[in-house]
Formats: structure tokens, C-alpha cells, sequence
């Protein structure tokens, strides 16, 4: 895979995390127990072999970079290849209204530095751990222009998804636009392998015909002139777009199969490590049906919820189907049903809050309840 | 090279025979404890939290896993660009090689290190201690004393006292005597093992004790007694929080038990005192619906289908429905099948207990190794 | 741990006798090349070049230098969160130390080491040679022949073909036959002392010859000739490279000389194969109104007043007025007074030489080791 | 020095560098041969025993962010203390209007975070190797509430200042706002040292009354009500603020003496290091009076000039009087005199240009000529 280089493009992705990304992109929304959700797709990419990763930024990216850093947990802080972010190059904020097109047209001197033969484009908000290389290998096979990765899922996902027809010869026949999914129809990953030239030849007529946005436009309009193939991933698959899909996805991390069929692959999710004392369970703890993280102690009782690092939970305190960020403080007494803190919130004692099991109450960062 | 105050000379060379089949082939400084940590990462992070940014680390005996976990010293913010970690290991000079003899020798051997950094100090530490201890503090008393060398030491009871070096003070403090391992000590006031030296002292009597034919190169049993010879000004530097030597399979559970205690004496989640380590990618702890865990602590990567009492997991272990780990101390890695009884046993990084055993009794600590299969 | 197809063990032990003062207290493949290179900087320049991610560096003659240089790799890129740079000193095991007694003597006490990654196959270097190598193309013509030992081979003049290894192929590459040093060499064909190897079969090969009393223990003595009697499928791989073993201070003058003629075959500066160091932090270097620099390298932080013609000059390097440096290699902070003249010299780090001093001839190569002063 | 924290304000500093701050701020603006300005400031706190620095960035700041990366360089890329970006944390860009007092305010919760007994404010402009050990011990010594650098000069600098008067017991009498430095009358060098509790009592009354420059305002209109002292600096500084002093203070250090004084004391300037060969001399080459950097390769005459890593001088080239910027390349026969060429320009060969000694060409990035 060292022909391959991998694009993550943050640029104008679909966001109904409502709260959840007031001050933050999808890409570094809190996750899992200790991820944000750009590790899926950056773990996945590493660990297929992909030496070199550029990522396009909009807005709100400063949590992004303050997790990705230099680079280096994911084994990406290198002086040959490793991660590069490439921020938006234009200070008129309208341009950006043209869309990601514009953004990768804007820094087509860096892809015409990169050697790589293969870009594999993506965006961040799909929890998954994908090895590429088979992907690579489908695609040379059919001799694809452009191969997408899509998904058949029976249930129902809360988030929203582009539909995807693909032929019994795997040729992909149409893609849609965005829409909350209800059958089951495929959909796509929003995954795309294909040679950097014919990207960049993609990206430049496009520019010129006046398309903004790099799937809507430059593929689907050009579905009739190109060879896209699909090809269906079926390991787990989460997707992330709206506040009821993050809180699904989330509790089916609390179904152990599922749960290492995220993590206990042979490839690791690697994220920002924190320096956090293992998780204390006292002796007045019951925790049943959760994720817990170091740094957590546990006096109350915790039941299918999932805790992230450093959470404290007081003595008689009860939550069940919680999701609790970061920091956040859940003191004594405190019963909370279906509800999401971010991170640094603080539920002073006594309180009952009781969300909706559908559409969970979300409390802001930093809030005080 | 700019030259440092303190420089900190780690010893991390010794073969910790009485940890048994833990250190078999690892250094006792890079045995598991706490459920995250390594033994060294607490001297480490002393260091760290303590100001002191240049350490030499004394290795020699299987320090393959140690080298590698140290690195450049990244987690405990010791890469620097000028100090920061450095291996020591025995090497090869002109006319020859030879190994670390005692742990005065190994700090002769590396003269050459200490005096790049022409420091004024030396702190001599072990690599195997539990405890949180600000070591600026006791170089301010030792500049403050105007002391030669200070000596670290704690009160233990009478009855363990002829277990440890033992020193006898005046009522500043003074050194009068120490006696190691005495039969009838003078005083339960033992040597932590741990010493700060004026550098241009300690190296004239490092090279006069390299040639000293009878002596064992040792820093408690030869450098100490002849600095009280010289009639040196040795002072001790009295410490009053919680301090283990594990050197016992014995002591390595009893500390990891302490850790447990209601109100313990000593807490990992101490802000402002942070115990640094080398964090591994491990997902957050699966407890499943069956589970119970109760007074313990538990690593990232952990799946527990069991229960666990008054236990100490490491990463990556997994306990299968229907079984009970009490009172133990679990590794890394470790696989507990279904229906196993644990109590009172330390279980190496990486072993395999199949469904139904029974591991462990009431009397003594049981012991199994790294990597073995119990089936 | 991920399994790497191939692992690198870099030998980095040696003393270099034969480069006098400049090895007396410094590991041969930590001496200064090129004006701002330390000798191993190209080895490990190499394999990250050429895709290797994973080097053990066994180190036991004097390692300080050579290990802090070294790091855990950062410089060449090879910081790895899996892999990377690992230093492998010799090490005391449960039954007592050994030092390495030879070159695969020391790759068999580091088993262990080579095991963590599952390899499949085994890249064995040495530090102390210049050159530029892909070491994947060679990988890749081991692996497409189906061998069991590549070794690395470049035509030498037939009058010093006995100085090396030398190897007799067939049409295809196939190694007949090998012989360290032969006074009537066969080919001139000689081994570089670099070879790839099958990790499975040189694993058993290094267990035996370990067992065996009459080995030195030595690759190119005892393996290669070892696998040749056995009927292993042995390869030459030619490279038709620059290359050099500066194991000689003529050899390492002349190999400078080398980076001075003009259309060199050894090219510093080529886009696409930089050659990683760790960089100082030194200024510019300043070039007075009075000074002549010609055809020369020259680093930062040097400030010239003199003459420098066909010279090497190492960082903060200073030559003062009415001095003359010709065809010579002056190394770090070495400072040269006024009216100083300097002809095929090489002088070592630190070095001082007062006013008016005549230092070399035209006849041999004068060598002032390091830390001198010449008044 | 433990108990002293760094502030690099970059917030609206005098800026006339004209091409060369297009794109960078005046902290990024290469200088010396192989520094950018910045480097001068953070490299006398680390020196001095500063462990924490904070830095507050306005606007083209992504070059800024690429030179720092982790603060490695600096030894301030740590777990405890270190390096922190604080970049605006408002999204209306009117707001930045409000001035530095803002700025500080906005972060406040930074600094109480902080344990630091006092603290160092500073620009990026001055170029300079301070030891600001004795500078503590005289803050002390004279109880002053603040203490400003100031340095007396007689040259013309054709910089911008802000002159000060101080009394003959070292007590600040008056500051005035930045001029073109014509007398030989002292000036601020924009470094105050202050108890972090006044400075944070400073901006938050000042905010309360509508003031927005910390000196100006906070510091000038208080001068009455605060004990200013001020410390005479005799050591090497250059002023960085109009083209006319960049190329001045870069001359000046072809003088032996003021570049040793500047690069050869016991501490040295860190700066971001690249992978580059020593510079190479051919027997055509000529070069006299200069700064030559490594990655160079010269064939031509070179006298009076600055050349920055990566420089190729074609042979028969002559440069004078020239400040050559990273990887511009001057080929065969050109003659340059004057000029300050930024990074990636190419001189096509037996071009000529001759500029004004005291208004030099200047050349903006990846021009060809």
C-alpha cells in the first residue's frame, strides 16, 4: 500500500450533532470511551499500510489539531510522508461556499509533489476498522476507475446515508443524495479508491464546468462515463451524522460482538493518549453492561452506559443508558437515564434527569447541573 | 552542554531473585505493578514531578523489554534536548569490558556521563521502589545542611529494622552510625537506599573504592561507612510518606493490596502528582452484564465476564463468565477461562488459565510465571 | 506487535584500531564524516531510505556517544511506534554476561529481539561504511530468487581483492564459493558485509555455531562458509554503487577526498536520498572579508578568516587569519590560530592548534586525535 | 526562573514589512540565515529557565505553526509546562478590533490555571539573546509592580520605537507611542516583567474601561498609579518592524562583533532544523564578507551577503549587498545587488538588478525573474 495515499476530507460534511459539534467538527467528537471519531478512519488507513495521509480542514478544527498533534500516536509524525493538514487556503470565507472541490483544487501542487499512484478519499464520520489492501486489490481486478465502498445493513441507523444501486457485476448503477435511511437498501461509505491523476483530472473539470462538491458533482454526474465498481464491507459499520445515530452506535458498542468487532481486530484503533491511573471500582460499585476508562472512580452504580476517562461517580449516584465525556463529574445521589454529558459537566448531587430512550438529553460542555 | 544542578543516576541493574519467575528473564525495575505500571515508572516519574530533567538509567541484566520501554524517556517527559534519559548499560573500553559489580561500581564506570554535565549534585535512586517523593525538597535540605551526602530514610518498625540500613542521628540530623542489616539495631530510622552527593566527593571516593580490592562496590555497605571513616558530613533526610521496597513476591502483593485499602495511603489519581507511564492502545474496560467488580482496580483493554474482588487487573485481560479472582494481582494479557477460582496469586503477563481451575489457598501468595498455560 | 517482514541488525560493536586517537574513547561507527555526518548516520539513512522501519544496533565499545546520538531514531525517521531504533547492548542472564564475541555471536545473544517481530527475513549492516544502498531492491532479488543468504558484492581491483571477502558465482548469481581474505582471489567479486538472510534458517545456523567451540563466531569467517558446506542456496547481490569501509585514516581521508572531486560519485546533496543526521543548533557559518574557501564543505556555526582549499570543515569550526587549510578534515569545534598551515590532516574534535604551528606533510596523512592542543 | 512564565503577544504588532509579510506574520519572517524572528524571544526564556510559554497569535500565523510544530526544537514540547498556542478565540473578526487587552482577557482562564509567581510579556520583533535571570533580580531588588527593557542607541535604525524616559533612580517617567527613531533618546523594547496577579488585574480593569492595548493604554495611562522601573539592556538587539531595518539589522551582522554577540554567547538561538548537506564551495566560488547556510551550493561571487539554506549560485553569478532567502535559486551570470529575494524565487540567468542601498529590491515568494 505504499502507492496509496489516503485523503480525508472534512470539508462541507453532513452534521446534525447538534451540541455535540457547536465548538467542534465531526472528526474530533468524543467516542467509544476514549476516541474521537477521525482515529476509525486514520487507524484504518495506517494500519493497511497507507504511509501518508493529508487531511482537508473548514472550521471549528482547533480541538482536531490539539488530538492529531504531531502525528505521532498514529505513527504518522514523520519527515517522509506522515499526516499533513491542509487548511483552507483562501481567507474569503465565501469561497468556501464552493465547495470541497474548490479545496482540493486550491492544493493540487501538494498532490502533484506526492508520488503515490492511489488516493483512497474519505470523510470522517464512519466508526469502522477496514483493511484496504483487499480493497486495492478488488480494484484492480475489475480494472475499476473509481470503486466505493458500500454497505447493505437491515436495521434501522438513525443517520444519514446516501443510497447506492449496484449491478450483479458490481458496477455501481446510481448513488442519491443524502437521506435518513429506513429500508435496506445499500448504501454508500462515502469511501472512494481511484489513481491520483484521474482525481485531479476530476477535480480540475469539474472546477471548470462550475460543480462544487466532489461526490455529488464530479462522480454521480460522470457515472455514465466512468467504470465505478462497489464494493461491499461487511464488517462493523457505524455512522455518525446525527445526535440519535451517535447515541445507537454508542449502546451497540455495550453488545460484546459487536464491540470486538471494533477493537479486538488484529489492528488496534490508535488515539491521544492520557496519563490516567487505572479505572477504581470501590467497594460500593456496581457497574453492569458498560465500557469504563482509566482514570474513572466508581462509588455509584453504572449500567449500560459508557464512560470515558477521569468521570467520577458519587456514592448512591445511578446511570443508566449514559454516555459521560471526559472530566465530567457525577456526584452523589445524581439519577440520570438516556442522556449524553459532554465533556467537563458537572451534576451536582440529588439531581434526576431522565431523557427520552429515542432522542437522549445532551448537556453542553463545561455545563454546570 | 549546559550544565545541570542535579543529575540523577537510576540504578536499574539488579536481577530481583526473590520476584522468582517474574524476573527470569526481565529486570526487576520493569516488573508489572498497579494494574499499568512498571516498578520504574514511579522513581521516573519522581524525577519528573520533582524538577530533576537528567537521569542516567544503570542497566545490565535482561534489559531488553526495559531499553525499549524507556526509549528517550517520551512519557516522563524526560526527552530533552539537552539531559533528559539515558541507558547506561556495561560496555567495552580499551582494555576491556567489565560488568556493573556493585552499585557504586556501576556509577564509577560512568564518570565520563556525570561530568558532561558538571553538575554540582548526584542523586542515587533504585528503580524498584514504591513511593512519591519530591526529591528537590531534599536537595534543598541537603544544600541547607550543607551536607556532603544525605541519605533518605524512614521509620519502620523495630521488628523489620534489622532487615534495612540502619542510621543513627544527633538531633540535627546527623549521621553518628549506620549499620547494614544490623542484628540489634541501634534505631529503626532505615536507609531508603536513596542519597544525594556532592558530586567532586562522591567521584574522588568512586575512584579510590575502584581499586579497593575488598570492597564490594556498594553504596550502603562500602561508600557510607567510609564517608563516616572520613568523618564526612552525612546527614539523613527524614521521609514520612508510604514507601515499599517490592523486593519479595510477598511485598510485591501486599503493596498492590495497600493500593486497595479504603483511604490507602498512597493514590494513583493524586492530581498534581501524576505517576507517568508508557500508554499502550487498548480500548476502554468491557464489564459485561453478568459481571461484578468490586474494590479493585482495572486496566483499559479488560473484559470481565466474571467477578473480581479486591483485585488488581492489568491490560488486556479477559475473566470468563462463572469465575472469581480475589484478592490478586492479574498481568497483562492474562486469560481466565470459565469457572476458575483465583485467590491470593500474582499471574504473569500473557498466561492462559483454562475453565475450572483452582488457582491459589489461604496461606501463602502463589506465584505463576509469564506465559505459562494452566490447563 | 505486527510481524515485519524484514528487520535490520545494524553491527555498530567494533573498535576500529586502525583509526588510532580518533576510536580511543568513541565506537568506530560514531566517528564524524563529511563534515556533518557521524559514520552510521549513512546506514541508518539507508534503511529509511529504503522502507525498513525496524533496527536492532548492537553497541559494546565505548557506546555513550554512539547511544545518545542514536536515540530512539527520531533523526532518520525511525521514532516508530512499533519498531523503530532498538540499542542492543550485551547483557547479564540468569547464568552470568557475555560480551559479544562476534559478529554473529552478538546477533544470536539478541534472538529474543528478532523473535518480538516474527520476521521473515534478516538484514545484517555494519555502521561504518559509506554508501548509498536500496536495501529492498536487494530484498527483493533475494526473495525472487528463492535464496536462503544474500550477500551484497562489488568488483574490487584484483590487486586488493585480497583484502576482502571474495566471492565466485555462476551465471546466475549463485555463490560457489567464498573465502575471507584469499591470497590468490578466484573473482573480485568481494563481499560488502552486507547480507540478507532467511530468518528460519539462520535462527538454527547461529544456534549451532553458538554450540560450537572452534567458531570465531563471525559471519563472513564462519556462517556464509557454514551455509556454502551445508548446500544452502546462497546469492551475490552486485551493487555497482560508491562505496567505501573507512576503517583506515587513509581511508577515511581519502574517502573525503572523494566528496571533494568535482562530479563526484557520492552526491550529499541528491533529492530523494538525503542523508539523515541529528542536526546542532549552530548559525550560519561566516566567511570574514579576508577568507578563501574553495572547493570545500563546509558546515555551520564555522566562522573563517583563512584560507580553506579542498577541505572538509565540521561545525563550529574557527580559523583564524593567515591560516592555510589544505586537503584536509578538520572535525567539531576544532579552532586554528593565525598563520597556521594545514596540509593533509586530519584533526579530531576540540582539537586546539595554537599560532604559527605547521601541521602535516606530503607524504602521509597526519592524524591529531581529539581534544589536543597543539602549541 | 521556575516561577516565571513567557507571553509572546503577537497581537497587533507594528508591522511595515511590506512583500515580506504578506503571508507570514512578522514571528515567522525568516532572519540571520537560518532563523525566523520568533525564535529570538523563545530562545532567550528557555535560556533564561522559562519552562511555560504561552503565545497569543491574530493572523497568518500557519507558517508560525509549522516552524513551532511541537515546540521540540525549544525543549517546550512537554507534558508539564511547555508550549501553548492560544490562538482568538472569537469567530467575529470585529472583535479583534477590541486590541490585545481582549485578546488576554478572552484566555483568562489560561492563566489561572498557572502557578507561575510572575510573568514575561513580549513581542516577536526584537532580535535578541537576553538572560532575563538578572533582570528578575532586579525587579525584586527595586519592589517594582513593572519593569520594562529599554535600550539606548545612537544609530539610526529605521525602525519603529516607542520612546521612554527614565529617571536617574531608573523609574519610568513617560512612554510614547512607536515613531521612526531619529534621536539618540532610550527606548521600550517591549518587554515588561510583572507579578501575573497585575498583569490579570491590569487587563481585567482596563477591558472594564474600554481600553485596549495592554501598553499603551493598561501600562501608559496607569504610570502614575504603578511602580514602573525600567532595565537598561546593553547587549545586541535588533529592531524588526519596516523593510529598511530588516535589511539593516541582517547587514549588521556581517560585522564579526555583533554576530558573535548575537550567536556565540554560552546560550545559542534553536530554531527548526532541516536535513541538509554542508554547504558546498566549488572552485569558481568566490565569497567574501558573508552568512553562508548549509544545503547551499556556490559557483559565483558572493560578498556583503546573507544566503539561507538551499541556495544555488550559478556560476559567473554575482550577489552583493543580498539577503537570499531558503531554496532560491540565482543561475548563470546574474547580477544582484541590493535586493532581499523571500523563499523559492528564481533568477533567471544573466538577469540584473540593482536596487536602492538604502530601499533594496525585494523579491515576494516563488517569484521567477
Amino acid at each position: 500500500m505504499k502507492n496509496v495515499m489516503g485523503i480525508i476530507n472534512l470539508v462541507n460534511e453532513t452534521d446534525q450533532l447538534e451540541e455535540l459539534t457547536y465548538n467542534r467538527c465531526i472528526a474530533s467528537t468524543p467516542f467509544g470511551g476514549r476516541y474521537r471519531l477521525i482515529d476509525f478512519i486514520l487507524s484504518s488507513l495506517v494500519n493497511s499500510g497507507v504511509q501518508k495521509v493529508c487531511m482537508f480542514t473548514q472550521e471549528k478544527y482547533r480541538s482536531l489539531m490539539d488530538h492529531l498533534g504531531s502525528g505521532r500516536e498514529w505513527d504518522l509524525d514523520r519527515k517522509q510522508n506522515g499526516l499533513t493538514v491542509l487548511p483552507p487556503l483562501f481567507d474569503d470565507p465565501d469561497e468556501s461556499k464552493k465547495g470541497d472541490l474548490y479545496y482540493f483544487y486550491c492544493h493540487r501542487d501538494y498532490f502533484f509533489r506526492c508520488n503515490e499512484e492511489y488516493v483512497i478519499l474519505s470523510k470522517s464520520h464512519m466508526v469502522c476498522n477496514i483493511d484496504f489492501k483487499p480493497i486495492l486489490q478488488f480494484h484492480k481486478e475489475k480494472e475499476a476507475q473509481i470503486t466505493v465502498l458500500y454497505k447493505e445493513d437491515k436495521e434501522e441507523l438513525y443517520s444519514l446515508t446516501r443510497q447506492i444501486k449496484v449491478n450483479a457485476d458490481q458496477k455501481v448503477s446510481s448513488m442519491q443524495g443524502y437521506h435518513t435511511k429506513q429500508q435496506s437498501d445499500p448504501f454508500s461509505m462515502e469511501m472512494l479508491l481511484m489513481r491520483k491523476e484521474l482525481f485531479l483530472d476530476l477535480v480540475e473539470t469539474s472546477i471548470a464546468k462550475g460543480w462544487k462538491d466532489f461526490i455529488t458533482d464530479a462522480v454521480i454526474k460522470n457515472l455514465d462515463l466512468l467504470s465505478v465498481y462497489g464494493y461491499k464491507y461487511s464488517g462493523y459499520l457505524g455512522i455518525i451524522n446525527t445526535v440519535q445515530s451517535y447515541y445507537k452506535n454508542s449502546m451497540d458498542l455495550l453488545n460484546a460482538s459487536l464491540f470486538n468487532q471494533l477493537f479486538h481486530q488484529s489492528h488496534s484503533i490508535y488515539t491521544k493518549t492520557k496519563d490516567e491511573a487505572p479505572a477504581a471500582y470501590k467497594s460500593s460499585a456496581s457497574v453492569l453492561n458498560s465500557l469504563v476508562t482509566n482514570g474513572c472512580i466508581i462509588k455509584g452504580t453504572v449500567e449500560n452506559s459508557i464512560l470515558f476517562r477521569g468521570i467520577e461517580v458519587g456514592e448512591g449516584a445511578r446511570l443508566k443508558n449514559c454516555i459521560i465525556m471526559p472530566n465530567s463529574v457525577i456526584q452523589q445521589n445524581v439519577n440520570l437515564e438516556n442522556a449524553i454529558l459532554d465533556k467537563h459537566v458537572i451534576v451536582n448531587m440529588d439531581q434526576e434527569i431522565i431523557g427520552d430512550p429515542k432522542m437522549p438529553f445532551v448537556a453542553e460542555k463545561q455545563k454546570v447541573i | 552542554m549546559r550544565s545541570k544542578e542535579c543529575v540523577a543516576m537510576l540504578l536499574a541493574g539488579g536481577k530481583g531473585n526473590r520476584l522468582g519467575a517474574l524476573t527470569s528473564k526481565l529486570a526487576k525495575p520493569a516488573v508489572y505493578f498497579g494494574g499499568k505500571y512498571r516498578l520504574i515508572d514511579f522513581t521516573l516519574s519522581n524525577c519528573t514531578n520533582s524538577g530533576i530533567d537528567t537521569v542516567g538509567v544503570l542497566t545490565q541484566y535482561h534489559p531488553l523489554a526495559l531499553n525499549s520501554y524507556i526509549g528517550v524517556g517520551k512519557p516522563w517527559d524526560l526527552e530533552r534536548e539537552e539531559g533528559g534519559v539515558t541507558i547506561l548499560p556495561p560496555y567495552i573500553k580499551q582494555d576491556g569490558g567489565d560488568w556493573y559489580k556493585g552499585t557504586a561500581d556501576s556509577i564509577y564506570q560512568n564518570i565520563d556521563f556525570i561530568e558532561q554535565y558538571d553538575p554540582k549534585y548526584v542523586l542515587v535512586i533504585s528503580g524498584d521502589h514504591i513511593y512519591k517523593m519530591n526529591y528537590e525538597l531534599m536537595l534543598n535540605a541537603h544544600i541547607q545542611k550543607n551536607a556532603e551526602a544525605t541519605v533518605a530514610a524512614i521509620s519502620v518498625g523495630w521488628k523489620d529494622a534489622s532487615r534495612f540500613g540502619i542510621i543513627d542521628t544527633n538531633d540535627e540530623n546527623k549521621m553518628i552510625s549506620f549499620f547494614e542489616k544490623p542484628k540489634n539495631p541501634r534505631s529503626n530510622l532505615a536507609s531508603m537506599g536513596i542519597y544525594i552527593f556532592n558530586w567532586g566527593i562522591l567521584k574522588k571516593l568512586l575512584i579510590s573504592d575502584a581499586k579497593d580490592q575488598r570492597s564490594s562496590h556498594d553504596f550502603g555497605k562500602d561508600i557510607i561507612p567510609k564517608m563516616l571513616e572520613n568523618g564526612n558530613d552525612l546527614y539523613a533526610y527524614s521521609f514520612e510518606g508510604y514507601w515499599r521496597d517490592v523486593g519479595t513476591v510477598e511485598s510485591l502483593w501486599e503493596t498492590h493490596m495497600d493500593l486497595l485499602k479504603k483511604n490507602s495511603a498512597f493514590d494513583l489519581n493524586e492530581r498534581g502528582w501524576k505517576v507517568y507511564s508508557r500508554n499502550l492502545n487498548q480500548p476502554s474496560q468491557y464489564i459485561s452484564s453478568k459481571a461484578i467488580v468490586r474494590n479493585s482496580l482495572v486496566n483499559e483493554g479488560c473484559t470481565v465476564f466474571g467477578e473480581v474482588e479486591n483485585s488488581v487487573l492489568s491490560y488486556g485481560v479477559h475473566i470468563e463468565e462463572g469465575s472469581n479472582v480475589k484478592d490478586s494481582v492479574i498481568m497483562p494479557n492474562v486469560k481466565i477461562g470459565k469457572n476458575v477460582k483465583i485467590n491470593r496469586a500474582i499471574i504473569g503477563e500473557g498466561t492462559i488459565i483454562h475453565d475450572h481451575n483452582v488457582v491459589g489457598n489461604l496461606e501463602d501468595i502463589t506465584l505463576i510465571g509469564h506465559r505459562e498455560i494452566v490447563t
